[in-house]
């Protein structure tokens, strides 16, 4: 186990070493393709000439004058050793290690941007899958135990149609609904679960159940077919051969085995945090990570786009690698 | 250089605005129905006159300023934001309608200068405070526009105006790392500008944010000096930051130093502005028509809400549709298709009033007949050299004529090139594939990404001539409602540089830069800018669409609405409006 | 364990109901094609102590039966009709929770594959135990205690340690030594086999055989023994029943079927295998044909279409009558055939016996 | 009818005196599991560890072992789908062992393979049609009148309806799903054909036909087989020479009559000793050795003779110096008889056997 682990760390590390390579080439080497600087990223629309003072005093103050590797390495080692990130004005500011660098564009050092972000889509995340993970395994397994039946056709006729409905489109419907039409949700603006709960709770339940409904649906479908299937095993068969209750059949011998693939997508889903909440946070208005990489994507915010991609990398290795331990914690046959 | 893309960036903007949600339509409700006003109404009047102080005003946005910094904002509906906290040596008197005026602001008057336009001499008013209480100094002013030079730290604002016109020594960086800048002279109460070049518009870069103090080498205190003045701007105008969470809010309340008898220009009513950040632009709509936000700050409202607007009288009337300082356009490149005749039945066969609905229909703008919009000198309604017909949809004959001179009777290919993604991109490529399909031209779609599209890919001339770009999609909005504002950038051949560049079909006409280098001496007149729009016409490089409008959606119990199209597009003009008090 | 008689254990005709009673047990399936009569009009009796075979082909019904026997097919669409009394108790029209109570603790049944018929997450320890804690009110430890000593009695070495293995770590014959038992953990007193040994090797199959009758031995069990090997049926049978498209064709003590059957499918299957005890043939004798539709069960005699001693039969009879099952040469030997009887034991003396 | 379009012709017969498929010292070893922080490789599973044999034309010969004896493997190594670590393989002459898969195409005509499981070894979306024409496909062969001709005609030779041509396995019993395989498999007269459990899944009436078919098909096309079974009764009917494996090596072969009569290998007494016989009274009379503990692990098996570990002549007829000699001491092989090898130190045949092997009538 200790050994797997091991190995898939470092295998970790390697994927998010190669990942922040293949962004940093992207963003550093493809415009010097078409024969622009990088730094019209940073500058945005201000062209002096480039072989201006005022345009190199800004290639200089980016590094881009810098080889390529040497770009690299100020990028790479920031991450393993700190930095300290100065203007030439201001007090440089001191970034410890991990530092993924400073937003030229934002004035703010990329890990404390990250941070603020963060609970924001963890509080998204957690709650939704929390959600999306007990209704869709829920409506999955009823759905299941009498394929056909009334209860399984109304689940899976309105997880069809969940699925089909993309969150900028449930989304605004809810706002509508609660905040407009109903005044139920006056005020959904985002508070810290530190500091104000009810708030929080408030400006986090219509994203929940927006983000939630999309993916119940789809994990409602897959639990049903799961579940269909593992209740036609021969085990299954043995645990009521041996006279259990059938709720014990059902969840102890049914549900535990069915579940087993869900762990997997479950874990790839959340691992894939900020794809499945770009949409979310943009609709709901929360500055979480998912607004924060779609932000400085359309800003070109390349020490933010690199930083949200290697946690983003980081996350999704993370959760695969629970996913696998979990895998080997849930089926034995699994060795690790 | 002097050059902008200001109209570009906000384009993109309202792109990428649209882009980013279409949704649901729903009833409406709480639609709050006192006021008088009416559609437009706004645009060359004052909605709701009233001298009722106290109130909030809760504007909204889809996304924060590139910059709080006044030297470093680009955004229209920024500087638009700037005149509510800072200000400048001169300002906008008035700044709805098509000819906005000028005004002094912290000056005493509108300066002085010598015969050639290169000394300007401004006498600064007295009691003039920042929101901590000491004076606004000369040394303040200058040291704003020395921040300008040092590109490094202070970059994204309109710098290259200031740096091509104020005489520097050619190393010059800026205050923190070359110090003291001796063509800007200072006295106690006067500052004085050298320029290394005539300049006759320069009270409209001194009515620029970007002119605005900045506190002599403090700047925003300790931890905001440099890049980090964008985090707390100090405030010389009516109001002053309460605070500002980043991507998130900005509040202003009133600045007790400010004193109405130092400012002629501005005359607040309300005793607070918030601006909150929205990503959702349904939300915003919704929020708008609840009534519980008063407008929205930058740019055209969402397209549910505008489609709704346009249809229900109720919220119609709270509407207004200003047409704004810029304008579409196909640049058509003579390095990919040299005969000017081929150039010009393009010209013909375009069917601009498809091109029109392609952009979003009548609201987003009138067809062009030619390249100067209402509000800049040289308009003209009716110039429309290569005319496409009564119904605009294209002059088949003599675009086949064209064709025939050209050599080319059966039309020839091309490429048309535009950025992805846009949600119009693709509808203006194929009206016109339709259009010139008609006469035989053929083209394909060649895209960019929004980013790199204006810099390198049409803004760098070898690259046109390389991939054979033969038309490309573009917008220009002038930085300052003048003629040579507008044109310099985009028609003088002495701009034309390798990447960035912003004359995208490399015009270098010697009858054109003529016009152009005359310009800053002073002596143009508005015929001369008429002649020089025909000039530039004659070439076919530059194929006129349409003149932009924006429809924008003002809360019904906000007083003293007007828009402001010196600066931002017709938005309204923020610093001015109250609540009745409430 | 006494068996006190109520009077349900009595049946209608005064006669004492056996230990194990079916009485015209039908197993159908409805489907979209038509309806699956997997087991039509199935009757037997088995007392405690006997050890019954059902033979037949694949989809003859015998696991059918054995499913209907645990009151499995509850819950699910296949419509169950006849009667099965054990001990006493009816199971049929008995309700779920009736049933449930029984399984395990009155019936215990092992099946094919022991490798798909244990819980992959669980441990066979656990898996046993559970067993034993669903119908006996003792604490986990005293459970566990007993599935240990259980497990060792099937013959696991290392018992203890075994016990928290998962069943992926056991062989395939400790595997079904582990279902044997949690099959017997409760003791029931009917035990059902469902081909236990057909994914075993040979000489694993003949350890757990052995261990059956031990075991058998021991409880003083009724064992059902489904398979389609005449070999095992051999081996450790006293009765069987044999069966084809859902019907008993023949039945009967395991000698009078091995040496005198009268039943040509019967014939047909003795003559089918290929024999290590006898001269080796240069041809085998397969029964012509394949097992006939569940649905479209021929008419008169289900055995019809493959039967090559039609031509026995005077007219179309086996065609078109449904030959009942008849006591044949002995009492307990019953035969579902139209040939008469003394005819059947010529052809079998004179024409298949000498051929095996 | 067929025409050979293949690069490497193959020699038209097999040379004078060798046999058709000759085994020496083939071994397959399969990587172990990883273990040790540097993944060094595990101890190899020796899953056919030395195995030499030989089957001549038109022969079938029987390969008879519990799971896990390495049956199957050998079976694949023979065929090619698996490549074997070390030995030789000589087919019809060569040395098949060491070719490339290009050099093999012209074999992979004459070696095909039979499945134990028909239905999960024929792709559901193809046609019987497609299905049994592939190999024609697969090795460019023409024929006279036409792929579909030649498919029909073979499927009316293994007993299935040629108007079924374009059905699909599901739409067939299993019986007729194996004869599909067969017919697959002898579509392109191949010279050896290796049965990997046709039989075992059938059921007796049916396993009995395909049997039958299996042997005609053998007298009519001249081809070998090895026939890789558990079930000894079904070896003994059809093969004529039979090879007893366990933990991977062979234990005892020899010619099908005399391993049944007397065999000499305390495995071979003990694998006989457990087959059911339907013959109830032989049955309660019959000695059955009955084989201790479970299979040991082919990456670790026992040293010495494999066998030893559950010998029951081992446990209870061998002195202590004579266990110690299979503890230690590779049996090599002893030539009973000519063909008759066992790999045993001590073989012997077993009384009780004799009489329920004994041939003639039931008593």
């Amino acid at each position: 186990m200790v050994r797997f682990i091991t190995f898939r760390l470092l295998g970790a590390i390697v994927v998010v070493w190669i990942v922040s390579v293949v962004t940093f080439l992207i963003f550093q080497v493809v415009p010097t393709l078409t024969d622009t600087s990088p730094v019209y990223y940073y500058i945005g629309k201000v062209p002096f000439p480039p072989d201006s003072i005022q345009f190199k005093a800004l290639v200089h103050r980016f590094g881009f004058d810098l080889p390529l590797y040497a770009q690299y390495w100020h990028f790479l080692s920031g991450i393993l050793l700190g930095q300290n990130i100065t203007d030439g004005v201001s007090t440089p500011i001191v970034c410890p290690a991990p530092c993924f660098g400073y937003s030229f564009r934002q004035n703010e050092l990329v890990g404390t941007m990250i941070l603020n972000a963060a609970p924001v889509s963890i509080s998204l995340l957690v709650g939704a899958a929390i959600l999306w993970l007990v209704g869709g395994v829920a409506v999955g397994t009823l759905s299941a135990l009498k394929p056909g039946s009334f209860v399984d056709r109304v689940g899976m006729t309105s997880s069809l149609a969940a699925v089909s409905l993309p969150i900028f489109f449930t989304g605004p419907l809810l706002l509508l609904i609660f905040e407009y039409t109903l005044g139920w949700l006056p005020d959904t603006s985002y508070a810290p679960i530190t500091e104000d709960p009810a708030q929080w709770l408030r400006s986090m339940i219509l994203p929940w159940v927006s983000l939630a409904f999309l993916f119940a649906a789809l994990y409602a479908r897959l639990t049903r077919s799961n579940m269909i299937e593992t209740m036609g095993e021969d085990y299954i068969r043995t645990a009521r051969a041996k006279g259990l209750g059938r709720r014990t059949v059902v969840v102890k011998h049914g549900l535990r085995a069915a579940l087993t693939p869900i762990v997997t997508i479950f874990g790839i889903d959340v691992g894939t945090l900020i794809g499945s909440t770009i949409i979310t946070e943009t609709v709901f208005n929360l500055r979480g990570i998912g607004y924060l990489s779609i932000k400085s994507i359309q800003s070109l915010d390349l020490p933010v786009i690199l930083g949200v991609t290697i946690i983003a990398a980081v996350a999704l290795v993370v959760a695969n690698l629970i996913v696998d331990i979990l895998y080997a914690v849930i089926d034995p046959r699994v060795t690790v | 250089m002097k050059i902008t893309r200001r109209g570009v960036v906000a384009v993109g903007i309202v792109l990428t605005a649209a882009l980013a949600l279409a949704g649901c339509t729903g009833g409406t409700s709480g639609t709050p129905t006192t006021g008088t006003a009416a559609f437009n109404d706004a645009v060359s009047k004052i909605v709701n006159p009233s001298t009722a102080q106290g109130g909030t005003v809760k504007l909204l946005a889809a996304d924060d300023c590139d910059s709080w910094d006044p030297q470093r904002t680009y955004y229209g509906w920024c500087w638009n934001m700037q005149r509510i906290f800072t200000r400048s040596l001169i300002g906008y008197e008035t700044v709805n309608g098509t000819k906005p005026v000028l005004a002094p602001d912290l000056a005493t008057d509108m300066g002085t200068h010598n015969a050639d336009f290169t000394k300007w001499t401004y006498t600064l008013q007295k009691d003039l405070k920042w929101s901590d209480g000491t004076a606004i100094t000369p040394m303040d002013v200058k040291y704003g526009i020395e921040r300008l030079f040092a590109t490094d730290v202070i970059n994204g604002g309109p710098a290259s105006y200031f740096i091509a016109t104020i005489s520097h020594p050619a190393d010059y960086l800026g205050p923190y790392t070359s110090g003291d800048l001796a063509s800007i002279e200072t006295t106690a109460d006067s500052i004085t500008f050298n320029l290394s070049t005539p300049y006759s518009d320069f009270n409209y870069l001194m009515a620029m944010a970007a002119a605005a103090p900045v506190p002599y080498k403090v700047e925003g205190g300790a931890d905001f000096t440099g890049a980090n003045y964008t985090k707390r701007p100090l405030s010389s105008g009516p109001f002053k930051i309460e605070s500002y969470t980043p991507t998130q809010e900005i509040t202003f309340v009133r600045n007790e130093f400010w004193k109405q008898s130092t400012d002629k220009i501005r005359k607040p009513l309300a005793d607070k502005i918030t601006l909150t950040i929205n990503s959702d632009v349904n939300d915003i709509d919704s929020k708008l028509k609840a009534g519980t936000a008063d407008a929205k700050a930058d740019n055209s409202i969402g397209t549910t809400l505008q489609s709704q607007v346009l249809t229900q009288p109720k919220l119609k009337k709270n509407a207004d549709n200003p047409t704004t300082a810029f304008t579409r356009y196909f640049s058509v490149m003579p390095s990919v298709i040299p005969n000017l005749y081929c150039r010009q039945a393009i010209f013909y066969a375009t069917n601009k009033a498809e091109l029109v609905q392609a952009f979003g229909g009548t609201t987003a703008g009138t067809a062009a007949g030619s390249m100067t919009p209402p509000t800049i000198a040289g308009y003209s309604a009716t110039a429309n050299m290569y005319s496409t017909g009564a119904d605009n949809t294209g002059d088949l004959t003599k675009a086949k004529e064209a064709l025939k001179k050209c050599g080319q009777p059966d039309g020839f290919t091309t490429k048309l090139a535009y950025s992805t993604p846009s949600e119009t991109g693709p509808k203006v490529f194929a009206a016109m594939q339709t259009a010139l399909a008609r006469v035989g031209i053929k083209i394909t779609a060649a895209t960019s990404a929004t980013s790199s599209y204006y810099s390198s890919f049409i803004g760098s001339p070898a690259n046109i001539e390389s991939q054979g770009l033969g038309i490309a999609v573009a917008a220009w909005g002038a930085d300052f409602p003048t003629g040579y504002g507008f044109w310099n950038s985009i028609a003088n051949g002495a701009t034309i540089i390798p990447a960035g560049n912003t004359d995208y079909p490399s015009l270098n006409d010697p009858a054109v830069n003529k016009i152009l280098d005359a310009a800053p001496a002073g002596t143009s007149k508005d015929s001369d800018f008429r002649a020089l729009d025909d000039q530039v016409m004659k070439n076919a490089v530059y194929l006129p669409i349409l003149f932009g409008k924006s429809l924008y959606y003002r809360n019904a119990r906000l007083t003293n609405v007007t828009s402001n199209n010196a600066l931002a597009f017709g938005i309204y003009d923020f610093v001015n409006v109250g609540t009745g008090g409430k | 364990m006494s068996t006190t008689l109520p009077s349900p254990a009595v049946r209608p005709d005064g006669r004492k109901r056996a230990f194990l009673e079916v009485n015209d047990l039908r197993v159908h399936f409805p489907t979209a094609d038509g309806v699956v009569k997997s087991v039509d009009g199935l009757s037997f009796e088995l007392e405690r102590g006997e050890i019954l075979g059902i033979v037949g082909e694949s989809g003859s019904g015998k696991s059918v039966t054995s499913l209907a026997i645990l009151g499995l097919h509850k819950g699910s669409n296949a419509e169950v009709t006849g009667e099965i009394w054990l001990d006493g108790r009816e199971i049929i029209a008995a309700t779920e929770e009736e049933v449930r109570d029984l399984r395990g603790s009155e019936m215990g049944m092992i099946f094919q594959d022991p490798l798909s018929s244990l819980h992959p997450f669980y441990t066979v320890g656990a898996q046993i135990s559970e067993a034993y804690l669903v119908h006996t009110k003792v604490s986990k430890k005293e459970a566990r205690a007993e599935a240990i000593r259980m497990l060792e009695k099937v013959g696991i070495p290392n018992a203890p340690s075994r016990y928290n293995d998962y069943p992926h770590q056991f062989s395939g014959g400790m595997r079904q030594r582990a279902m044997i038992a949690m099959a017997l953990i409760c003791k029931p007193r009917l035990l059902i086999a469902d081909e236990p040994t057909t994914a075993l090797d040979v000489t694993v199959q003949a350890q757990i055989l052995e261990l059956i009758k031990q075991l058998h031995d021991e409880l003083n069990s009724a064992v059902i023994l489904i398979t389609h090997d005449l070999g095992v049926v051999a081996e450790t049978c006293d009765k069987v029943l044999v069966m084809y498209g859902g019907q008993c064709v023949e039945t009967g003590p395991v000698d009078e079927i091995f040496y005198a059957p009268e039943m040509p499918y019967t014939w047909g299957l003795l003559r089918s295998m290929p024999r290590m005890d006898r001269d080796r043939q240069t041809r085998l004798t397969p029964i012509p044909g394949s097992p006939p539709s569940l649905i479209n069960v021929p008419s008169g005699c289900v055995f019809n279409t493959r039967c090559p001693f039609t031509d026995r039969v005077d007219g179309d009879k086996c065609r078109t009558v449904h030959p009942n099952l008849e006591q044949g040469a002995t009492p307990g030997h019953a035969v579902r055939c139209h040939i008469p009887a003394a005819q059947r034991q010529e052809i079998w003396l004179t024409e298949i016996s000498p051929s095996l | 009818m067929i025409n050979e379009t293949t690069a490497v012709p193959a020699p038209a017969s097999t040379p004078r005196g060798e046999p058709l498929l000759s085994v020496r010292n083939v071994s397959k070893y399969f990587p172990g599991s990883h273990s040790g922080l540097l993944g060094r490789r595990g101890t190899p599973i020796k899953a056919v560890d030395g195995v030499s044999f030989s089957v001549d034309q038109g022969q079938t010969l029987g390969l008879v072992g519990e799971s896990g004896c390495g049956k199957s493997t050998t079976g694949r190594v023979i065929s090619k789908l698996l490549e074997p670590t070390s030995g030789e393989i000589r087919f019809n002459g060569r040395d098949i062992a060491g070719l490339k898969p290009r050099e093999m195409k012209s074999y992979r005509s004459e070696i095909q393979m039979i499945f134990q499981d028909p239905f999960s070894s024929l792709n559901p979306r193809h046609t019987i049609g497609t299905i049994v024409g592939a190999p024609f496909r697969i090795q460019g062969v023409k024929t006279e009148h036409g792929i579909k001709a030649e498919v029909q005609s073979m499927m009316e030779r293994v007993g299935l309806n040629p108007e079924h041509y374009n059905r699909y396995p599901h739409e067939f019993s299993g019986g007729q799903r194996q004869r599909i395989g067969i017919a697959r498999a002898l579509s392109l007269r191949p010279k050896l054909i290796v049965c990997d459990e046709p039989v075992s899944a059938l059921d007796v009436s049916v396993q009995a036909q395909v049997v039958n078919l299996l042997e005609d098909l053998q007298s009519e096309f001249g081809v070998a087989f090895v026939f890789i079974a558990h079930d000894l009764s079904v070896v003994r009917h059809i093969a004529d020479r039979v090879a007893v494996m366990y933990l991977g090596k062979i234990m005892e072969i020899a010619d099908r009559d005399t391993l049944y009569s007397e065999p000499l290998h305390p495995y071979t007494h003990a694998l006989m000793s457990a087959v059911p016989v339907p013959d109830p009274r032989k049955e309660r009379r019959r000695e059955r050795i009955l084989l201790t503990g479970d299979l040991p692990s082919p990456s670790n098996p026992p040293t010495g003779c494999v066998f030893h570990t559950r010998c029951q002549k081992f446990r209870e007829e061998l002195t202590d110096v004579q266990k110690n000699r299979c503890r230690t001491e590779v049996p090599v092989v002893t030539e009973n008889a000519p063909g008759h090898e066992v790999y045993c130190h001590f073989p012997a045949p077993r009384a009780g056997l004799t009489d329920l092997l004994k041939t003639g009538a039931a008593t």
